[in-house]
């Protein structure tokens, strides 16, 4: 690999490590208007994060190393997660190491990690967490990997990196296979960001909450690191989408140049994906904990579909 | 010459003697003495056979060869065995005053009677006297049966008397059928019912007489050989008598019916130029095996049980034996044997077992091994033999059966292989739990003779795993001789 | 055999298969005396697996080599054969049961059911069944071993057999294994297509019609599905695993299942000349109803052996998934996709021997420490036994399918060769593969579930009850064949192109092709089954990054902020009354599933009513095809006997009509 | 000459036919054993003529075996036998005698048509009567099925000896002689054996109703 690639992966990673809060923040901030309350500041994630860190952690008496080590292993996880997603280049050397069953590999891992230390410590809450945490994950996972694999038999590649040159590569064309993946795809990372209307990132009721359930325990800089994870796997999700729906303006291999275009057009698919997020959140109401299996079994179902609409248009 | 003499001589003399001395206390030992001596005669003839052929002594009247020879061998071998099993059983049952002391002396007694007619029904080479020495087998047998007194057990004597009465009756008529077809060719001067003769002429003998007679032979022995429907008495018999019995008579009186079966058979080949008498045995034996399959599932008594599966396996030999052929026949001979060898070994078990529990009602019997793991261990690996699990020799010859059934009658497989799965699943269920499980079993006085059972089930074992060149030379012979070819 | 220098790999495989007998024998000589058979004969056993393991792994590329024991019937002696096939079931059997055997050493206690003496007999019989299953060249020896190794499990599965259910399983065990093996010597028939010879080279030279191929197809497969637990056969599994003592549900699970797919391979692709589209599609659709089954169940049970049960089955789904798309890729004369999906059922297989077994011994040494199998009863025990927690941590995580561990990379290839089947003609299969896709990855992410309802539940958490305290962690011996099981989790996961060059000359000898040059060519370090732009994944890397950016912001954390970190009891949200028995339960951590998968169980639930002086609360979830299936055929074959019972109704004159009836009617046959 | 042979011995064969028509007609057990006498009484006759026109030595031998057994010492036995256990009452059939003798008449065509093939191949003078002796066989067999009592059963049983012999003797130029004397031998002890059985049974089951040996069953 060039220097010149390792420049952009370094960069895919720094601008996706520090970029995830600002993009929790400007979310939280649109939601807050829609709802016309007053917008908490754009930047409140930094400073939230900041404070977890200086706060001394405090751990549960019974907690095993599984329960201090988990926010790191699910912190990394998610970092790896933006190395390998193409947000402003395809030129992504990582990319090689784990491919887009890899990807969703990686976050059942750190899925499974955050479940097992919400188990550790035995307080009714964290199990109760963990379980439904497990519940959205079963259905989730294989429905972004139905999404994933539709974008794959197009591209023929399951290299996210590979698939994107294809499909922005090409002239543009309409998938209707990828359209059914793409609503499959929003209804999927509702479910997986915790958001509205599977999740309320905003709530501690005990009846609905699922991943405030499992943190409950985590405070300090555990908490902190966790809390970086989910911004994080919120900017994975969106690139993803992005990298996926709307391919177009992410860098190619040996075009220098396209990075700097490609910065500002993130950006600006950013701010419209948060934005169009928000508006979902707001219109939508939380649902029951037992419709959720049926709303992701849904979106499982339009995975399938888009996959067999391709198989039959051959599109 | 003097070998067959002493095999003929000896239980005769032993008959007389235990009539006499039966009800000592040494009787058993004399009576495994003189089995022990039947046997080792039985080797020496062997070994005459195999080294220099077939004999024809006593003005032809007695034959010699190697089919025989083999069932002369088994036959005393296993009587040697039961002998062995016999003495602390019948002690048990001294004790518990099931026998009195001339009881014992008529057991003793008929025992080597029956092993007479046996050896007689064996190795006489006329046809006439191979009828009268089935009969006389009966006849030794059925007071054997009947020796506890007990109703029930004076129904299964009757029974077993009255069937094979009437049945061997027509065996009687068949074998004037045969005189009737011979005397033509070979004249009214003896002769006509010497096998020898028979097999000679075979081929000239009347189609129409033979066909019938070997109805007639066929239905007579056949109902000794258990053959459904014909079997009815086999289970009583075997249920109601002393374990002794029942082990001689699944191990040995079948067989030998069997073997009367297969030298008509023979003539009937040779004669009929048809499958007829093949396609005859066939039936019963398909008939045989699915029905006993059937039956073993509801049966309560233990020795019952295991009756029904002597008539299973008899169908299935006689099934080998109507499909005629050198691998056919040769599977028939080694099932012969090795289920001889392991039923026997089975009710050996089975007796001990029953004596320890004091019934025969397998619901009762549970939990061998805990009381006493070599008994329960064999009563298992005997079962699970008889059941053609590998590597036993039940299942090498089931093997050989069933391909090639496979090969010739492909529409029978599918029954054979049902019945036997039913049968697994029957027997086995019967007798896990009175294997294995909490216990309620209690120990005897007499240390169990255990050492026959082992030895019926090692020899099972060498026989599934290695079948020595000797011994698959002297089968081949059999064989051929059976399949006529 | 003359001097061990020039002796054959197959010779050794021999020679430690007499020696594993020789073993047995020697422990029943002293059935009652512990120490020698726990500290030598067992590990001596562990010696010979490790033995056969090399021996295997070398022949995989040594090229054929066949022997004939002067054993089993005239005509037919016990013709053996090493080919690649048996060579890599072998280096299965060796490296995973050395890994058990070590266990097993520190496992058996003193007055447990069978003497040990015996059950070291039985335990190395199964291993020398399985080993010569693995071997046989012939239909005689195959049936005879193959039936061997059933009847050794099953006494080892009753090995506690005072318990009543236990005997049943053993029952209702060997009664399908029988059954199966039937299927499988009528498949044998009609493989040798009348030519009365049975080795398998003689099978192999037949040319069969398509009918008679399905057939003896189709026998196969319900022979061997028999033994694997395919659907609807599987109704031994999940009573058999748990019954046995854990090192035999280990072998069992982890080794013995996999002769079964032994066997279908051999027989579907090996002896089998040409395969048939539709076999695939029956196998596929099979595999995907067994998997989603058994992982489902897996997820509601209480048991903790159970469950790895019903996972067994999950896995033994997923393998017959992948081996319905090498035979619809052999069917359409796509080989090289064939022998895609071929190594990863292979490779599956390898690791499910591995992270299966681990599991199950963890099982057993929790079941050791505690006592109990019952889940509800369980909890906390990473802090009390952190070796076994640990350990089976790993095993959990590879049996979740996570990576970098080795679950994740069979599974990766096989969606892989999903990806392929774009190239099939014909509109239901290309209906059909996507679904089945979708299964399998459903399959897998309720496999995590699974496995962090094990995991959680077992080690995690409080302690349910309060004697667990006293729980005490696994003796060396049981660390050893732990340790070895999950090294062998993690290598297998981190070193896939390695793997895959042994995979190799195994598919060339099924379909002839092999995906060995292709993984090679792209360096050791990525594993690129088609080409680097297709797909690629490096467990390495992966590991490496992970870890790099958790020590990163370990260190940064610590570095820019501090460490501080202070003890305090867990909040109890203003609850003070809170205990351990208040945690959630594994009935609760399966009940989303059992709401989303109802119609899959038959539920009879038993509420407690108000009134009820000891309120209980009873929850069976029951197995449909036991009612629909089982059931139905005992009670037809009690009717049947109940009217054959008629005949003996103990009237003499009946009899005799019987007797003179048959007299007639055969008279008129001769009549005619 | 062979000729009145034949038509004498077809004589002493229709006589053994209506004997066995006799027995299964029969209700006294009195009355029944005089006709098993009576059929010994025939067959030795019979024997006894083709010893003579035949000149067969050992015929003549198995001639007196037969008196001394079918005709002495049998009667003899059964006699006492049913005097011991006093059982002279009239015997009830499971069918009635009607039905059983239709039955025996087509058993009796049955049998002459499977035999007449037969019996032309015979060497013996007497070739007709091996029908008759199938049919004698055949109508003992039916006596026995018919017969819900001990004693008839056994007399039927011997009847069926008797038949078989008469085929013996007529068909064939008898049996050889080893072959007879063990035959004898072994109705002799079987007789003597069932006539213990019967004490047995009868201290058992105070009757001798075989009815009450229907114990032993699947149910």
């Amino acid at each position: 690999m060039t220097v010149y690639s390792f420049v952009a992966q370094l960069l895919a990673v720094l601008i996706a490590v520090a970029g995830a809060p600002l993009l929790t923040g400007w979310i939280n901030q649109c939601r807050a208007w829609l709802q016309n309350k007053s917008a908490p500041p754009l930047l409140l994630p930094y400073r939230t994060l900041h404070k977890l860190f200086w706060k001394e952690s405090v751990v549960a008496d019974g907690a095993s190393p599984l329960f201090r080590a988990a926010p790191y292993i699910v912190f990394g996880a998610m970092v790896l997660a933006c190395g390998i997603v193409p947000s402003l280049s395809t030129d992504l050397p990582l990319a090689a190491a784990a491919d887009a069953i890899a990807l969703v590999g990686l976050f059942a891992l750190a899925r499974v990690f955050i479940s097992l230390a919400a188990m550790d410590i035995g307080t009714a809450f964290g199990t109760l967490g963990a379980r439904r945490e497990m519940l959205v994950g079963f259905l989730a996972e294989p429905a972004l990997l139905m999404v994933l694999f539709t974008a794959a038999f197009i591209t023929q590649s399951t290299s996210l990196a590979n698939i994107v040159e294809t499909i922005s590569g090409q002239e543009f064309a309409i998938y209707p296979s990828l359209a059914f993946a793409g609503v499959a795809f929003a209804m999927v990372s509702l479910a997986e960001n915790a958001r509205v209307p599977v999740d309320n990132p905003a709530t501690h009721l005990e009846l609905t909450m699922i991943h405030e359930a499992m943190i409950l325990e985590y405070s300090g800089r555990h908490l902190a690191l966790i809390e970086w994870a989910a911004s994080l796997k919120l900017f994975a999700y969106s690139s993803i989408g992005l990298a996926i729906f709307f391919p177009w303006g992410i860098a190619h291999v040996h075009e220098p140049v396209g990075m700097l275009l490609a910065l500002p057009v993130l950006v600006a698919k950013l701010a419209i994906g948060g934005a169009a997020l928000a508006l979902i959140e707001t219109l939508s109401a939380k649902m029951r904990i037992f419709r959720v299996p049926e709303f992701l079994a849904g979106a499982f179902l339009l995975a399938v579909i888009g996959i067999l609409v391709h198989f039959l248009l051959g599109a | 010459m003097e070998a067959l003499l002493a095999i003929l001589g000896i239980p005769l003399a032993g008959a007389a003697v235990l009539g006499l001395v039966g009800h000592r206390d040494f009787a058993a030992a004399v009576n495994i003495g003189f089995s022990l001596a039947t046997f080792v005669a039985s080797a020496v003839l062997t070994a005459q056979i195999v080294a220099d052929g077939p004999i024809l002594v006593l003005q032809q009247q007695f034959f010699v060869d190697s089919l025989n020879v083999f069932l002369v061998t088994l036959t005393a071998f296993v009587g040697f065995t039961t002998a062995l099993f016999a003495r602390p059983y019948m002690r048990v049952e001294r004790d518990h005053g099931k026998m009195t002391p001339p009881r014992m002396r008529l057991f003793h007694s008929m025992y080597q009677l029956f092993s007479f007619t046996m050896l007689l029904a064996l190795t006489t080479n006329n046809m006439g006297l191979l009828w009268v020495a089935m009969e006389a087998a009966t006849l030794a047998t059925v007071l054997l049966v009947a020796v506890y007194r007990t109703p029930a057990s004076l129904e299964a004597a009757w029974k077993y008397f009255i069937l094979c009465g009437v049945g061997i009756a027509q065996a009687l008529f068949g074998t004037i059928l045969l005189y009737l077809a011979a005397e033509r060719l070979i004249g009214a001067e003896g002769g006509g019912l010497l096998w020898t003769n028979l097999d000679a002429v075979k081929h000239q003998l009347e189609p129409t007489v033979i066909a019938l007679a070997f109805v007639f032979l066929l239905v007579g022995y056949g109902t000794k050989v258990g053959l459904a429907p014909l079997h009815n008495w086999l289970p009583d018999a075997h249920a109601e008598g002393p374990t002794p019995i029942s082990a001689v008579l699944s191990g040995l009186l079948l067989n030998v019916a069997l073997y009367a079966v297969l030298r008509c058979k023979v003539l009937a080949d040779g004669a009929l130029d048809s499958r007829f008498a093949g396609e005859l045995m066939m039936g019963f034996g398909l008939l045989s095996v699915v029905l006993a399959a059937f039956f073993l599932s509801r049966q309560r008594d233990i020795k019952r049980m295991f009756a029904y599966s002597s008539i299973e396996h008899m169908g299935l030999v006689t099934f080998a034996f109507g499909m005629g052929g050198a691998v056919a026949s040769f599977a028939g001979l080694l099932h012969m044997t090795v289920h001889s060898l392991v039923k026997s070994a089975i009710f050996f078990a089975v007796g001990h077992a029953a004596q320890k529990a004091g019934t025969q009602v397998m619901d009762d019997i549970r939990g061998l091994v805990r009381v006493n793991p070599v008994v329960g261990w064999g009563l298992m690996i005997g079962t699970l033999a008889i059941l053609g699990m590998p590597p036993f020799g039940v299942f090498a010859s089931e093997f050989l059966i069933l391909t090639t059934a496979m090969r010739e009658f492909p529409w029978t497989t599918p029954l054979l292989l049902l019945a036997l799965g039913v049968a697994f699943a029957a027997v086995l269920a019967k007798v896990q739990p009175m294997v294995f499980g909490e216990t309620n079993v209690k120990p005897l006085a007499h240390p169990p003779a255990i050492v026959p059972v082992f030895v019926h089930l090692g020899l099972a074992l060498l026989l599934g795993l290695y079948i020595p060149p000797y011994l698959e030379g002297w089968y081949r012979q059999a064989a051929r001789l059976v399949a006529g070819g | 055999m003359t001097a061990p220098t020039d002796w054959l790999a197959i010779d050794w495989i021999l020679a430690a298969i007499g020696g594993w007998i020789a073993i047995g024998a020697a422990g029943v000589l002293r059935p009652h005396n512990f120490y020698i058979v726990a500290r030598v004969l067992f590990p001596l056993g562990a010696a010979l697996c490790l033995l056969v393991a090399v021996a295997a792994a070398a022949a995989l590329f040594a090229g054929t080599e066949t022997a004939v024991l002067p054993l089993g019937l005239p005509g037919l002696p016990f013709h053996l054969r090493l080919d690649a096939l048996s060579a890599f079931f072998l280096m299965l059997l060796g490296t995973a049961s050395a890994g058990i055997s070590v266990f097993a050493a520190g496992y058996f206690r003193k007055g447990e059911g069978t003497p040990p003496g015996v059950l070291c007999l039985l335990y190395h019989l199964f291993l020398a069944g399985m080993a010569m299953v693995l071997l046989a060249d012939d239909a005689y020896v195959f049936m005879v071993m193959w039936e061997l190794m059933a009847l050794a499990s099953f006494f080892l599965v009753t090995a506690n057999h005072t318990i009543p259910a236990i005997r049943r399983a053993g029952y209702l065990y060997l009664l399908i294994a029988h059954v199966g093996a039937l299927a499988i010597l009528l498949a044998f028939g009609v493989l040798q297509a009348d030519t009365g010879d049975y080795t398998f080279d003689n099978m192999r030279a037949q040319a069969l019609s398509p009918f008679w191929a399905s057939v003896a197809f189709l026998l196969a497969f319900f022979g061997f599905g028999a033994k694997a637990g395919f659907l609807p056969l599987h109704v031994w599994l999940p009573e058999a695993h748990p019954a046995a003592p854990s090192p035999v549900s280990a072998l069992m699970s982890g080794v013995m299942l996999k002769t079964a797919i032994y066997g279908l391979l051999r027989v579907g692709f090996e002896i089998l000349p040409t395969q048939y589209a539709w076999w695939g599609v029956l196998a596929l659709a099979v595999g995907l109803v067994t998997a989603l089954f058994g992982v489902v169940f897996a997820a509601i049970q209480t048991d903790m052996k159970r469950l790895l049960a019903y996972s067994s089955i999950e896995n033994i789904g997923l393998l017959a998934v992948g081996i319905g798309l090498a035979l619809l890729f052999t069917g359409y004369g796509m080989p090289s996709l064939a022998a895609l999906s071929l190594t990863a059922v292979l490779y599956h297989a390898l690791n499910h021997a591995f992270f299966k077994s681990l599991l199950f011994l963890g099982t057993g040494a929790v079941l050791h420490a505690t006592g109990e199998r019952n889940l509800g009863k369980l909890g906390g025990l990473l802090r009390h036994m952190p070796w076994v927690g640990w350990l089976a941590l790993v095993g959990a995580l590879a049996a979740a399918g996570l990576p970098p561990l080795n679950g994740f990379v069979s599974e990766w290839l096989l969606l892989q060769s999903f990806l392929f089947t774009l190239g099939l003609p014909g509109t239901f299969i290309n209906n059909l593969v996507p679904v089945v896709a979708a299964g399998v990855a459903l399959v897998a992410a309720l496999g995590g579930y699974v496995m962090v309802k094990f995991f959680g539940i077992i080690f995690l958490g409080q302690p349910r009850e309060p004697r667990l305290a006293s729980s005490h962690d696994a003796a060396r011996w049981e660390r050893v064949g732990l340790v070895w099981l999950a090294v062998g989790c993690v290598a297998l996961g981190l070193l896939p192109a390695q793997v895959i060059a042994l995979i190799d000359p195994v598919t060339r000898v099924l379909v002839g092709e092999g995906i060995g040059p292709q993984v090679a060519s792209q360096g050791w370090l990525f594993l690129a089954p088609v080409s680097a732009e297709r797909a690629s994944y490096s467990p390495l890397l992966f590991l490496l990054l992970v870890a790099a950016s958790f020590a990163l912001s370990f260190v940064l954390v610590r570095r820019l902020y501090h460490g501080r970190l202070r003890r305090a009891a867990p909040w109890d949200c203003g609850f003070p009354l809170l205990n351990a028995r208040m945690q959630d339960t594994a009935e609760g951590f399966g009940q989303p599933i059992r709401q989303v998968f109802e119609p899959f169980f038959r539920i009879d639930r038993q509420l407690p009513s108000p009134f009820d002086r000891q309120p209980s609360y009873r929850m069976e979830a029951g197995d449909h095809l036991w009612h629909w299936l089982y059931l139905p055929v005992a009670r037809a074959s009690d009717g049947v006997s109940r009217l054959v019972g008629r005949l003996q109704q103990g009237r003499i004159s009946t009899y005799l009509m019987y007797s003179f009836v048959t007299l007639l009617v055969m008279l008129l046959l001769v009549f005619r | 000459m062979p000729g009145l042979v034949t038509q004498l011995i077809n004589l002493f064969a229709a006589l053994l036919l209506l004997l066995s028509f006799g027995l299964l007609a029969q209700r006294r057990v009195l009355s029944l054993i005089h006709l098993f006498t009576l059929q010994g009484l025939t067959l030795t006759a019979s024997t006894t003529a083709m010893a003579f026109f035949t000149g067969q030595p050992h015929l003549y031998w198995s001639a007196a075996i037969t008196l001394a057994l079918k005709v002495l010492l049998m009667p003899w036995l059964l006699h006492r036998m049913i005097e011991r256990l006093n059982v002279r009452w009239d015997v009830e059939t499971l069918i009635n005698i009607p039905a059983t003798m239709l039955i025996g008449i087509v058993l009796v065509i049955f049998a002459f048509n499977l035999a007449a093939p037969i019996s032309g191949l015979s060497a013996s003078v007497a070739r007709g009567t091996l029908g008759i002796a199938l049919a004698c066989v055949l109508l003992s067999f039916l006596m026995m099925i018919t017969r819900t009592k001990a004693i008839p059963q056994v007399i039927g049983f011997l009847a069926m000896e008797n038949a078989l012999f008469f085929a013996a003797t007529s068909a064939t130029y008898g049996m050889p002689m080893v072959v007879e004397l063990g035959i004898a031998l072994d109705v002799l002890v079987a007789l003597i054996i069932l006539g213990v059985f019967m004490f047995q049974i009868r201290e058992q089951f105070d009757s001798l109703d075989i009815r009450h040996l229907e114990q032993l069953k699947e149910d």
